[in-house]
Order: structure tokens, then C-alpha cells, then sequence
């Protein structure tokens, strides 16, 4: 592996488990940054809870580690108060579609200008083994002892259903695939989803790396991007699932740090902006 | 101050502009000289029920509602029977004649033609108007202030809408002169270099003064005009105001800001601010700064959605799993809100913990004048610190505090992590670190520097009456007519951490009598449980209306036997 | 209008403002449930705050009047504890899509027997006029001083992207239309959404009923209401809007109460049973 | 009791199957007659990291940690460092040559060759079983057990997997007799006859005792295995498990399950009832039954998700916005757990409130034996009426609480409401009723009946120990360690309402030491708010780990000087 500016040189002891397809998804998001060439004082990654969201600890960037289900929250509220900064949330399926669910339905609504990156490996991994929203049915957890019964959660679906410029699935078994749809969607103005197919090798052993390999297959070029109705229909192929980037919408739509008057004539970061004492005495006239 | 003050109650149901009338008569006031303070009652309703506003006019200072009515202005009879333990044989009541005499009141009724004026002028809109020119006359205003204010209102809508209103205003006075009410109160000519506003224009002009460039709450009464306040000021003042999806967003995105240097704030009511919980817990982990505008009405639950309680002060000390520290202020005049609130940004931002401004309905509803301040005493300080490479976000200190970095400034990397972490910001589960940071935030506020309670009265009393936030006014007033040389009012705008005097404050006391508007007397309990002090006199009032001056006189003469 | 035994004989004192379109969608729901000859016993109305979230109080059944958003989630769990009762979950599009919006995604995978009624006025009436998800780009607002710049939330695509097996739409001005979709939406045997347009006269003056009557038009037989995908062209129809069956599953999709193991073999309300000692001994052996 | 107990430690990776060990040995010890209890520490990792695990054996009943290390068995070298503080020269290691002197400890170091044994095995996956045997060598126990267990374990793997798993075993009890160890606790028939469990299992047993229907949660440690518990027992007794999607729903649902009068309860810890607390203000108003099971873990935040602090008591206290009354326990011995949970489930239906279970992470991972139950002394009485025509859901009574309908059951309607609301359960705005309302729920647990307080030791103590959950068994044993005849233990399973004898209990005293799993001694402030009596002495421990029974007896030692 390249060494890369966002390389951790601290303390190395990683939470996750061998074989987890969380490590080649961190080398992978390191190196698309390298090869993005970002200057890693500029980025910040924002999490939540899970094994997912531990990803920013071994990374050499800014992070908030904050709550379970709430990364996207804080992820979006950075980038309105300090629009220079490239921001990704990361998270799990559990994290980012299920405690997170309602931050997912409506930051798209916003179109932030981030990146989202959802571990999806259908299932929740820190807490040993329930079903995820993303869980397919069946699926026996010692929650779910007799095995999952709800519809399973579709969020490229919904994410088009919502509007969202730009929705993509990778599966980190393709490396390839996933830097390329990682910089597409890191270089993308507007909000971009990437649910990334990510096996959990501790409690996830129907959806393993040779299920993954097996259900899926990428996208070529017949498929057009930038052609909705197209892309709601791949997403809701599940036999095999679609791979790369199923929609990018193909003008521009404007994010909401663009659309609020606070930025209009400054872009400074909120921070740095001094309010005149002539502003504050109008308050009292 | 009662006897030098005069009250008029306006009563109507919701959409039949009592607002409109409100917002003239107050610059009407103030602009003539007078003292005054409004307060508000109303449904939980858009159209229809019946609402009050009491405007009372004053030679003084006056800042409290009171029972008592002089003259009460009805729009529609229903209204009368609620307002019937207000009323009487002095109270003045004027509107139309089969409004007033719609149940027996005993009181001086004075009936108006309100119906056939405006039919003289072809529409009912108008006697709003009309009602304000008989206040003005009555109160011997400057008409002129109310001609150009009536000009500027509609002047977009047409020279015939101008001038209908100023006729029907003109009814009024005409009207008033035939009423011969004998009204006198004192003006002076202070108030009109004052400022009117009202409680939640002070929370939304203190967090503007305090630097607060972020907002992102959702509605919910009586929270929500301090967002669109700051609404109205996002293109002037450079404010991101963001109404989020829920509450759980707003306190994250409010932190999100923090962590970018930003000075975030929410605005929120007790159901509200129950679900951002868990994110006042993250600020407290996190060590981000925060201020939380905490709008208080009764509850549980829905509760009494546009009436008032003192009920959420349990949960704001609370509120969060684990230990950490907060600060709570609570505003009891309009000055107060904005000093209290600029403050709270300056102590989020130095000690790095949630910071709560707690009021109620009572208090962001009641309008009034306030004197205008000079920003340049309510300075900001940015407390970001530029970072080397080996930045770390959580140094032990000795205060407990350690620099604060926003990423994009300096060399360093702004780790923060909700998990226990190292200095770094990095997980850790080392025990000896768990500790090391515990007890690093729980020193933050060791050198934090108390607001001090402010006694009012004899510094040599007997019994001290405690009270705290949207009392204030009452307690003040009630107090002044009970006129007891032994008796002081210990007046907490800062309620935790409760202030270090407090225990000499107390130990002065021969008798303790304690007033809260909800049921358990929840700052007693903070005192007793901070001090061991029990305080069983109290005066607790919890049917989601604000004290009055009298009964709260009639209640402390009780306890002062 | 015709009594009905869903007439609520107490203080009628409404909190609604003259003219809303809350008051004929009351109407409305009680002869559907005459016509349907529901017994008001077994009817629960379960629903959260808001204008819309107080229709219950004017019904004469019985009522779940909750928290803002949370209507859906104490329905569905009314509905999986005593599956013989015929539980609506109601409120405003605030409640329902935003504050309630998580419980909106999960419930629809959950695919409870209840129908699921939401008053779409595009704007918060009872906190006097704030947007709602629903609300139109460029609606001003005390809070969107400058005009709703968020992109709005469309109910129907995303429910018809979560695998909703009924959806449909209607508008209270058209008496007929509502009133068959609500007996439909209620006779199905799954999760039911009714998006229903339904003015606020007080706060929103732009979408008023003279609005929704130009700017929506009612399916025809040409749609095909069990196709999801001509559906979900529909959902994305914004001019005019589609009124009608938008998506209804040909084939029964299991509701959560049939697939529950507790009903297996005991169809009884949970409360009324009684756990035998030998099972409970059975615990500690 | 240490003197006649021995403590076994188990040392390794998560992933390396000490859980396996932990099974069979307590099951080996049970059946053997030996007193047991096991409490474990583990690292938020599913793979890796160091976690050990304690198993005391005794000749009698036991209930705590000990620091001190009888017999540590090291799965890898790697955790020997932080066990450095619990090893002494008397301390006996086993483990692969490597492990044990991976770095110098001055204990009896025992070498064995698992390594070496597993190569004649083929396969490195049949050392636990080595260890089984050995440890059940080193103990006595009848290996009948462990075989008849290993090939119901195994069977279904085929006959040669159950053959080399019999051989690991019996290498171990052949190993075990090389070691000479003079292990020699004194067994007693009556575990025989108990019943193995941990803290979630009497949790879950309580639960479904208590009548729970209905439970809709969302997973956290380490509330997640008392849904799990649930979960297995669906089918057989006819309970609806819910997933939740979040902690809001959790609530909500449960709120929807009593309704219809199904008895449900949510299990979550600190990070996911704060998000509960709206839906606590929720129960209050509407009168509605619940029972939540708060598994405390250290805060603020994710704070260390597997570790043990009981710092959520405030948060449990004041839970909610405005005032209602509620109820806590908190078990300290796993048939506490059962009966209270039980307790709390009729409490709920009894006074219409919710009620907590206050655990913690220690309590629930931690096992042992209990008596088995007589479930007809656990009866179940669901408060449900059958509803006439004119049925008031909030009829004001005397004792505060109304009868109880549901929907479907009689010809009554069922209306509740978050609004303040009428008996019918309509809405409404009139203060007096809403006076009313107040007061009726306020009063309700006038007629609740206290759990008194525990008190063990001398009854005419001088010194008074003042603890509650889980540090029972730590307090209990670390005083009779100490062996002071005048000093007494009071031990509150029911914390709130703190019981009326509390007040007598802590007179009687002269001096009062408070023992608390939390840096502020939020129970403590409880006493002090409520009883005004000041607790100076507090020994509390916030590191994440829980008291061990030494460390807690010098410190006791310290603070009874
Ligand atoms: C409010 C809250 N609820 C629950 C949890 C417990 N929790 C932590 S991670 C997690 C789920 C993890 O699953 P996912 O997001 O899919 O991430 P993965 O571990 O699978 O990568 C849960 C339920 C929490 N930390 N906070
Ligand atoms: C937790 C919480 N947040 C906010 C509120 C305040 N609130 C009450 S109703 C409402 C929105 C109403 O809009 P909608 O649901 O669309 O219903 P409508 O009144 O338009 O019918 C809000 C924000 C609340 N009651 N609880
Ligand atoms: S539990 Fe699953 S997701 Fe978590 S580290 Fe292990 S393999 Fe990865
Ligand atoms: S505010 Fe709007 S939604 Fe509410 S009652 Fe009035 S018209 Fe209807
Ligand atoms: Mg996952
Ligand atoms: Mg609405």
C-alpha cells in the first residue's frame, strides 16, 4: 500500500476485527483523498456510532466522533458554517438509515455539498450481530431469532425518490470501483450518497465477501446517469444489485450553503466574521 | 407601583387583531412618555376561543401582571364570564352595548357603537383603529405618532385604506372625550428614548450581541419566535438560521457549528429540549460549547402549549446521561435577556459546556421598554486558538479548560470524540485516562465567576423571599405593596451553579419563603439538595398561569404571618 | 351531513379556524367509517400534534393523542397488540414527514395493518405557519423569511420506494375522491398511506383550495395502480399532481402481526392472556 | 467470605472463546455444590483487545469482585500488564510458557503446553476444552457433567469432534493433577438446586414473571441482552419483540402496548433513554404504565460503552419535562433483579406511572446462582376495566388514580391525551382543571407501599454505609472484611421514592458513608434534597470499572477512622 498524507501514525490499535472489509475500505478512502490530492488540514470526517464510524480514529484528518446516528447532522452543520472545508459523514447502515434515519430523509432535501459514505454490510457489527434496517429477510440474529421480517431498507431508492443528485453503490470488494465512485463523489458539488457494500466478517455470515461478489455486478455503459426514472429502476434490482454510480443528475443543483444569504457577499467561516457595533446598535432602534 | 399604574385588558378571540392594536398602543406609550408593560394569555388556537392581552401604563418602572383591571375593551361578549374574578365595581368596561352587557358584571359600563361606525366607514376592519384612538385619547397620547404609524402601515394598500383608518381612529378619540375616565398617570419623558420590545426579542437580541452566527432549531411554542427573530436579522447579521427536521438535529447541528469556531445556539420548549437530551450529554463529552434557549411551558407532555410554567428547571440540571458540568441563567426582565444571553455565549465559548438560558411563555410574551445598551460593555471573545502539529484538543490542564482549535486554522488536527478519549481525542479505555478526564471536566467551572443574586429590599431582613427568571417582576411588585422593613427578595438570574453566597444569603434569613410557578418548587429542591437548607414555605402556583401582583401579595402576607 | 355514530355529542368547542379544510376532511372520515360500518369500539385513532393531529378529539371513538411525530409508532404498536382493532394513525404533514419522519421509513417496512392519514397543507398550522417538508420552494415564511429553498419532501415517491404496498393521494375539495380512497385505504389489509391535500386557510395563501384544484388532476383507469414503477412517475408528477390509487399490491404482502410467532396460534389481544406457572417454572429450569 | 473463597481469572482476546469456558465451568461448579459468581470486563471490540473474566468459587454465597488473583489463566501474554495490580507472589499463572513469562510478574508461574497438546489434536480450537478439564481437575467437580455437556454441545459436529474435545478435557484433568494447587473450598449441596443465570437473565425472568407482553427496543450495551432474553422466549410465551428504529419509537410503542393494556416495558442504556425522556413527559401526562429497564454504562456520551458506572440516576430522577411522579429500583442481587422487575410491572399497572429498572453493566454480565421461584408468589393483577357507556379516563379520584380502560373492552371510550386534558380525556385550557390534574397525578403514589431499605450489620450501628444496586454484594462483603460491630450497611433497592424510613434510618447514625459508582454520589444529593442531611464522606469510583470488595474495604477502613 502507498503511504498517503492521511495515514494515523499514532497509536495503531484498531477496534475492528481481522478480515473486516473495513480495512481495505480505509485504505481505499485514504488513497482517493491522496489522489484527490486534499490537503488533509481541510478535511473533516464526521461520524457516528458503530464500526463504521470508528473509520475517522485512523485517519490523519479533523473528526467528530459523535453520536449514533447523528454524523450526518453535524456533517452538514459544518459545512454551512465553514463552506471550505471538504466534509464526509461515514457511517454504518444502522448508524446513517436507522437511528439516523430522519437526518437521511431531509439533509437530502437540503443538498448539502458533502459526501456521504454508508457502510453497508446488513447488519449491526458494534453490537454483536442484530438485524440492520438494510438486513435481508431471514436473516436470524439473536434479536431477530426466527429471522428478519421486514422489508429491507432501500436507500438508493429512497434517496432518488427524494431527489439527490447523485447516488451511487460500490462494494469494497472492488477496489477499483469504489476510489473511482468515492472521488466522483468527493469531487461532486451537491450531496452525494455512496452505500458501500462492506462485509461484516463476525456476524454477518450469509452476506460475506462471496455473496457480495456474487450478487452484484456493475453498471455499464447502457446505463445513463443522469436519467432518474432509469436509476430508480437499477435500484430496485436486487438480483444481483447494481454497482457504480446510478444517478448524477446532470445540471447543477444548487447546494444550500449557495442558497443562504449569510454567504451571499461573504464566504469567510462564520468564525472569522466580526459584526460592527453600528449592526448591533440598529438592533436597539 | 399600583397605585401609580393603570391597567387596560383587551379581550377578543384569536384573528380579531388584538395584535394590531397592541403594537400602535405600545408606541403609542412609550413614545408619549409613559412606562408600560403588556402581557398575554392565550389559546392554544389560530382563530375564535378568547385571548387577553393587560396593557398596564405607569409613572414608573412596572414590569408584573396584575389581577385588577381598570378598563377592560371587549371585541366579543364570550369572553366575560373568564374574566369575571378580575372585575369589579371600579373596572371600566367598554365595547359594544350588547357585549358588555352580555352577562352581569357589576362594573361601569361604558358602551361604544363600534358596529355603526364602522358602517359609516363600509368595513369592520377598521375598528381596530377605532380603539386606538380612543386609548390615545384617553391617555392623552401624541395623535401625530399614531397618524404617521397608521400612514406607514398602509400606505402600500391605497390613500382610501389610510385614510378610512385615521377616521376611524378620529371616532375614537372623539369617543374617548365623551367617557370622561379621569385618567392621570405621570409620564416621563425617559421611556421615550427607551426601547420596546419583548421577552423573545431580548433572548434573539442578546445572542446576536453574543456573537451567535448559528441557528438551527424546530418550532414548537413558546420557543419559536426567538428563531424567527433571528430570521428576520440572517441577511444584516450574517446568521445561518436553519429550521431542522426535529430537535435531535438542531442540538447536533448547533455543535457541528461549535466545532467549526461558529457560536451556535437552539431554541426550543420542554418537549423540544427533552429529545436533545442526549446531545447536551454529547457537549458535555465533547467539551464543545452550546447555548440552549429553553423556553418553558407547563407540562408534562403537550401540556399547555401557549401558557406558562417555571416546570423544566429539573430537566435542564439534569438533563443528559452522566456527570458534567452546565450553566443555567434565567432572565426575569428584558435587560436581563439580552445581558443574560450575550453572557451565555461568552461562558460556553470560555468554559467549553451547555450553557441554558431558561425562560417561560410569561416572559418571551410580555412586551415592554428597556434601556438601550451600548454593545461596546457586551464585548465577544472568541476563545479559538490557531494549532501546531501536535495540537491536542484535550490537554490536561489544571483549569479543567483546554485551548479549543477549529479545523482549517493551523497545522493541527481537531480531534473530538464521544467516546471517553485520550488528549489527542482518540478512544481510549484506559482507565487512568477515564479518571484523569473526568475529573478534568468536572474542575471547568472552577474558575468560573457567579452571577450574584440581587436582594432586593432591606439588607438587614428577617425573611429573605427566594425567586428566580420570570417571577422576578411579580415578586418585586408584590413585595413593594406588602412594604415590610423585614422582608428582602433574593432575585436569582444565574440558578446553577448556584451562586457560592447563596448559603450566607440564606443563613441571614430567619424565615425562608419560597416562590415558584410550578408544583414541586424545583429551585427549592436545588437548594436543599445543594445546601441542605429545607424551605417549606412556598408559594407554588401551577394552573399554567403566571403570578399576579396581588395574588402573590395576598400568598406572601400569608406566609408572612 | 348525515349523523353518524362517529359524532363526538361533547363540548364542540373546535379549535380549528372557520374555513380550514380540516373541517369537511372530518366529515369525511366519519361517513367513510359509517359507510364501512366500523364499530367506534373497535376503532382507535391514534395520532400526534399539530391542526391535523387534533381531528381525533372530534370523533366519538377512542383516541391516542400523543407526541408531535409519534403518532405512526403507538399505532402500529396498538395494532400488533390487539390486532382486532381498526387503528388510523393521523396527523399533519409536519408531524407525519418531519418531526415523525423516521418512524415514516421504518413503519412502512414494518407493513402494519392500519391506515395512515396525512393532512399535506404544506406548512405548520398550529405553530402558526413555519415550512413544512412538504412546503414549495419560494413559500415565505416567518422563519423562511426568503422563501423555502430546501427541495420538498415527496411522500409518495419515498413510500413507493420503501415498498409501501398501498399509496395514494387525494384532496379535500374533491368530497367523492377522499372519501373512496379512505374506505379503500382502510378496507386494505396492509399499511395504507393517504396523502391528503387539505388547506390551511390561515397560514398558507399561496397553496389554497382554489391552488390544489388547478394544480392537481384525478387518475384515470389508464393508470395502472398495482405497476409501482408507472406509479412512481406519477409520485414525481408536480404539474399538476396526481389525485387517486397511485400504487396498490396486487399480491397480499404478510402485515407484521401475521408474521409476529405471539399470534401463531393465539389470535387474543396480548393482555388478555394468562402465562400458565408451568411456563414461567420453565424459566429457571 | 474471602478466606473461604478462591478467585479464577481468565485472561484473552475477545474472539478467543473465553465465553465457552465461563459456560461449562459455571455449570461444572453448580452442579458440583460449589458457590460461584463471575463478573466480567471486556473492551468495546468484537476481535482482539484484552478481556478477562473472574469467577470466585466459594463454600458460600458470593456476589462480588475481588482484585486479588487466586489462579490467572492467560490466553495470550498480551494482558498481563494490566493485571499487574492483582498479581502477587501468592498468585498461581497458567498458560503457554511464552504467555506466563511474557513479562516478569514474581508470581508461581505453571507452565503448560497447550500448544503442544492441540498439534496431537490437530487443531488449536479444542484448548478451551483443555482448560475445562483442568480447571474441573484443579476443582474436584464431577466430570460427568462436563462430558455429558460437551457431547450435547458437539454432537451435531459428528462423533470426532465430540471425541477430541472429550480428549482436551481429559488432558486438562490429566494437566490438573501436576499442579498440586491444594485447592480446597468447601462444597454445599444446595447450588445444586439453584439456578445459573446473570444479571439480563433475572432481568428478562422478571420481566416475563411481571406479565411484560410487549417489548420494542433498540439495541445498546448493555441493555441488548435482556431484548435477546425476550426474543427466545417470543414464541413460547406469546411476547411481540420489536426491533425498534430508534429509542423514540421503543417508547412510543410501549406507550401504545399499555393502551390497549398489554404490558410492555423497553430495555436501552443511558445514550438511548435520554432520547426516551420526551416519551417519559409522555407516560407522565397521559397516565400511562411503563416499565424501563436503564442499563447504565459510563457517560456523558458513548463515554466507554462495555464498562460499568451507575451515573444515570439523575437523569432517571428527572427524566421528562414538568413534574409527575415515577418510580425506581435497582437491583443488587439477581433476585432482585426478578422480583423487582416483576414488582416494577405491577407497580406500573397499579399506580398508572413509569418505573424503572436501574442496572448497570457490571450487574448484568455478572453471573452466579439463585434460589429458583415460586412464580404463584409472584402474582400478576392487571388493573384493566370494563368500560361503561360513560367511561373518564382521568375520573378525578381520592388516591389520584382512575380506572384504567381499553379499547375493545366495554362500551366506554378510551381518550387519552398530551394535552392537559378533561376526565373524558378531551383537551382543555381551564386553569382549574388543569389545577385539578395536576394535583391527581401528583398524589398518585399516596398509597404506594415503600421497599425498605436492607440494613445489614449491627442494628445499633454508630456508622452508617449508605449504597444502592449494584455495589450490594461489594459493600456487604467488603464490611464483613472489616468486621466492625458498629457499623451497618443500609442497602436501596428502592431508590425513589426514597422510603419514608429512610429519614429514621439515617438518625439513628452518627456518622453516614456514602458509596456510590459515580463522581458526583448522585444518590447522596438525592438524600440531601430530599432529607436535607448533608453526606460528606463519599467514596465513589467512576473509572469505568466497578468497586472491587478490597478496595472498597480500605477505603471504608479510610473513611471509618
Ligand atoms: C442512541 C444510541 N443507541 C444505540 C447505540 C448502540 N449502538 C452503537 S453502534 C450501533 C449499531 C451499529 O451498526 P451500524 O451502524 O450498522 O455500524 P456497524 O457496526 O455495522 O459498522 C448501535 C445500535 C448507541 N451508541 N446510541
Ligand atoms: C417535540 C415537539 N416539537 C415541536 C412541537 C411543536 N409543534 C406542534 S404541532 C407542530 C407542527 C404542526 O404542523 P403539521 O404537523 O403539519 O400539522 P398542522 O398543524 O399543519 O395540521 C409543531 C412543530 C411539539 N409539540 N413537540
Ligand atoms: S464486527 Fe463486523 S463490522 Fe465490526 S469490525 Fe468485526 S467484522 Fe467489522
Ligand atoms: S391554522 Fe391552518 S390548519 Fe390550523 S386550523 Fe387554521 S386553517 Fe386549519
Ligand atoms: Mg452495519
Ligand atoms: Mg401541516
Amino acid at each position: 500500500m502507498k503511504a498517503t498524507r492521511f495515514d494515523y501514525k499514532g497509536n495503531p490499535d484498531i477496534a475492528w476485527c481481522p478480515g473486516c472489509g473495513n480495512y481495505p475500505l480505509l485504505q481505499l478512502l485514504k488513497q482517493s483523498l491522496e489522489e484527490l490530492d486534499i490537503d488533509p488540514r481541510m478535511l473533516v470526517l464526521s461520524s457516528g456510532i458503530g464500526q463504521a464510524a470508528k473509520m475517522p480514529q485512523y485517519v490523519n484528518s479533523h473528526f467528530f466522533n459523535g453520536l449514533h446516528g447523528r454524523g450526518l447532522s453535524v456533517a452538514v452543520a459544518i459545512k454551512m458554517s465553514n463552506p471550505g472545508l471538504t466534509v464526509i459523514a461515514e457511517g454504518g447502515d444502522g448508524d446513517m438509515y436507522g437511528e439516523g434515519g430522519n437526518h437521511f430523509l431531509h439533509n437530502i432535501r437540503r443538498n448539502p455539498d458533502i459526501t456521504h459514505l454508508v457502510h453497508n454490510n446488513m447488519v449491526y457489527g458494534l453490537t454483536q450481530g442484530q438485524a440492520s434496517p438494510t438486513s435481508r429477510r431471514g436473516f436470524k440474529t439473536p434479536i431477530q431469532t426466527e429471522g428478519v421480517i421486514n422489508e429491507p431498507f432501500n436507500p438508493l431508492s429512497v434517496a432518488l425518490a427524494l431527489g439527490a443528485p447523485f447516488v451511487a453503490r460500490t462494494f469494497v470488494g472492488n477496489a477499483e470501483l469504489t476510489k473511482k465512485v468515492i472521488k466522483e463523489a468527493i469531487l461532486f458539488n451537491g450531496y452525494a450518497l455512496v452505500d458501500i457494500f462492506d462485509p461484516c466478517v463476525s456476524f454477518n455470515k450469509t452476506n460475506d465477501f462471496a455473496w457480495f461478489k456474487q450478487n452484484t455486478y456493475v453498471l455499464d455503459e447502457k446505463h445513463d446517469p443522469t436519467d432518474r426514472m432509469q436509476a430508480m429502476a437499477r435500484a430496485f434490482e436486487e438480483g444481483p444489485f447494481p454497482l457504480g454510480i446510478l444517478y448524477k443528475q446532470a445540471d447543477h443543483k444548487p447546494t444550500i450553503h449557495e442558497k443562504l444569504p449569510a454567504y451571499e457577499d461573504n464566504k469567510a467561516p462564520l468564525w472569522k466574521r466580526i459584526r460592527s457595533q453600528q449592526v448591533l446598535s440598529s438592533l436597539m432602534k | 407601583m399600583t397605585d401609580t399604574s393603570y391597567s387596560v385588558v383587551l379581550s377578543g378571540e384569536a384573528g380579531q387583531g388584538l395584535k394590531t392594536i397592541e403594537t400602535l398602543f405600545m408606541v403609542l406609550l412609550q413614545k408619549s412618555g409613559y412606562h408600560a408593560f403588556l402581557s398575554k394569555e392565550f389559546m392554544s388556537r389560530v382563530r375564535g376561543g378568547n385571548n387577553t392581552t393587560e396593557i398596564r401604563i405607569s409613572s414608573g418602572p412596572v414590569g408584573a401582571f396584575v389581577e385588577r383591571i381598570d378598563l377592560l375593551v371587549v371585541f366579543s361578549g364570550d369572553g366575560l364570564s373568564r374574566l369575571m374574578d378580575r372585575i369589579d365595581a371600579h373596572t371600566v368596561i367598554i365595547g359594544e352595548k350588547e357585549d358588555i352587557e352580555a352577562i352581569p358584571t357589576g362594573a361601569i359600563l361604558k358602551p361604544i357603537p363600534i358596529a355603526s361606525k364602522m358602517k359609516e366607514l363600509g368595513n369592520a376592519i377598521f375598528a381596530n383603529n377605532l380603539i386606538n384612538g380612543l386609548l390615545c385619547g384617553l391617555f392623552k397620547c401624541d395623535e401625530s405618532i399614531a397618524h404617521e404609524a397608521i400612514r406607514k402601515q398602509f400606505e402600500s394598500k391605497g390613500a382610501e385604506v389610510v385614510d378610512k383608518n385615521l377616521a376611524a381612529f378620529q371616532m375614537g378619540e372623539d369617543l374617548s372625550k365623551t367617557l370622561e375616565l379621569g385618567i392621570a398617570i405621570k409620564k416621563e419623558a425617559h421611556t421615550k428614548k427607551q426601547f420596546a420590545l419583548n421577552g423573545s426579542v431580548s433572548i434573539g437580541i442578546g445572542a446576536i450581541a453574543g456573537g451567535c452566527d448559528f441557528i438551527a432549531s424546530y418550532p414548537m411554542s413558546p420557543s419559536t419566535a426567538v428563531l424567527a427573530y433571528l430570521a428576520t436579522k440572517a441577511r444584516q447579521c450574517g446568521i445561518v438560521v436553519e429550521q431542522a427536521e426535529d430537535e435531535i438535529a438542531a442540538i447536533n447541528m448547533c455543535l457541528g457549528a461549535w466545532y467549526t469556531g461558529a457560536r451556535g445556539m437552539v431554541t426550543t420548549s420542554g418537549g423540544g429540549f427533552a429529545l436533545m437530551t442526549e446531545g447536551v450529554s454529547l457537549a458535555g463529552i465533547i467539551e464543545s460549547p452550546a447555548v440552549i434557549h429553553l423556553a418553558q411551558r407547563p407540562g408534562p407532555g403537550t401540556g399547555l402549549p401557549t401558557r406558562t410554567e417555571q416546570g423544566d428547571l429539573n430537566l435542564a440540571l439534569y438533563a443528559g446521561h452522566g456527570d458534567f458540568p452546565r450553566i443555567i441563567y434565567a432572565p426575569g426582565t428584558f435587560d436581563d435577556g439580552i445581558r443574560l444571553t450575550h453572557r451565555a455565549f461568552e461562558m460556553a465559548d470560555a468554559f467549553q459546556v451547555p450553557v441554558f438560558v431558561l425562560t417561560d411563555q410569561y416572559f418571551l410574551d410580555s412586551e415592554g421598554f428597556t434601556d438601550k445598551i451600548d454593545f461596546s460593555t457586551l464585548p465577544i471573545h472568541r476563545k479559538v486558538v490557531k494549532t501546531d502539529a501536535g495540537y491536542l484538543r484535550y490537554s490536561l490542564t489544571e483549569s479543567g479548560v483546554s485551548p479549543r482549535g477549529v479545523p482549517g486554522y493551523g497545522d493541527g488536527f481537531v480531534c473530538v470524540d464521544s467516546d471517553e478519549h485520550t488528549e489527542e481525542g482518540r478512544i481510549t479505555e484506559d482507565f487512568s485516562v477515564r479518571k484523569a478526564m473526568v475529573e478534568k471536566r468536572m474542575r471547568k467551572l472552577s474558575a468560573y465567576e457567579d452571577i450574584e443574586p440581587e436582594i432586593l429590599g432591606p439588607t438587614d431582613y428577617k425573611t429573605l423571599v427566594i425567586g428566580w427568571g420570570s417571577t422576578y417582576g411579580a415578586i418585586k411588585e408584590a413585595l413593594e405593596l406588602l412594604g415590610r422593613k423585614d422582608v428582602a427578595f433574593a432575585y436569582f438570574r444565574q440558578v446553577f451553579p448556584l451562586p457560592k453566597s447563596t448559603k450566607a444569603i440564606l443563613a441571614k434569613a430567619k424565615r425562608l419563603v419560597l416562590v415558584e410557578n410550578n408544583v414541586t418548587g424545583q429551585f427549592g429542591d436545588l437548594i436543599g439538595k445543594e445546601l441542605h437548607i429545607g424551605i417549606e414555605n412556598r408559594i407554588l402556583q401551577y394552573n399554567g398561569t403566571p403570578f399576579s401582583v396581588e395574588s402573590l401579595a395576598r400568598k406572601l402576607e400569608g406566609a408572612l404571618k
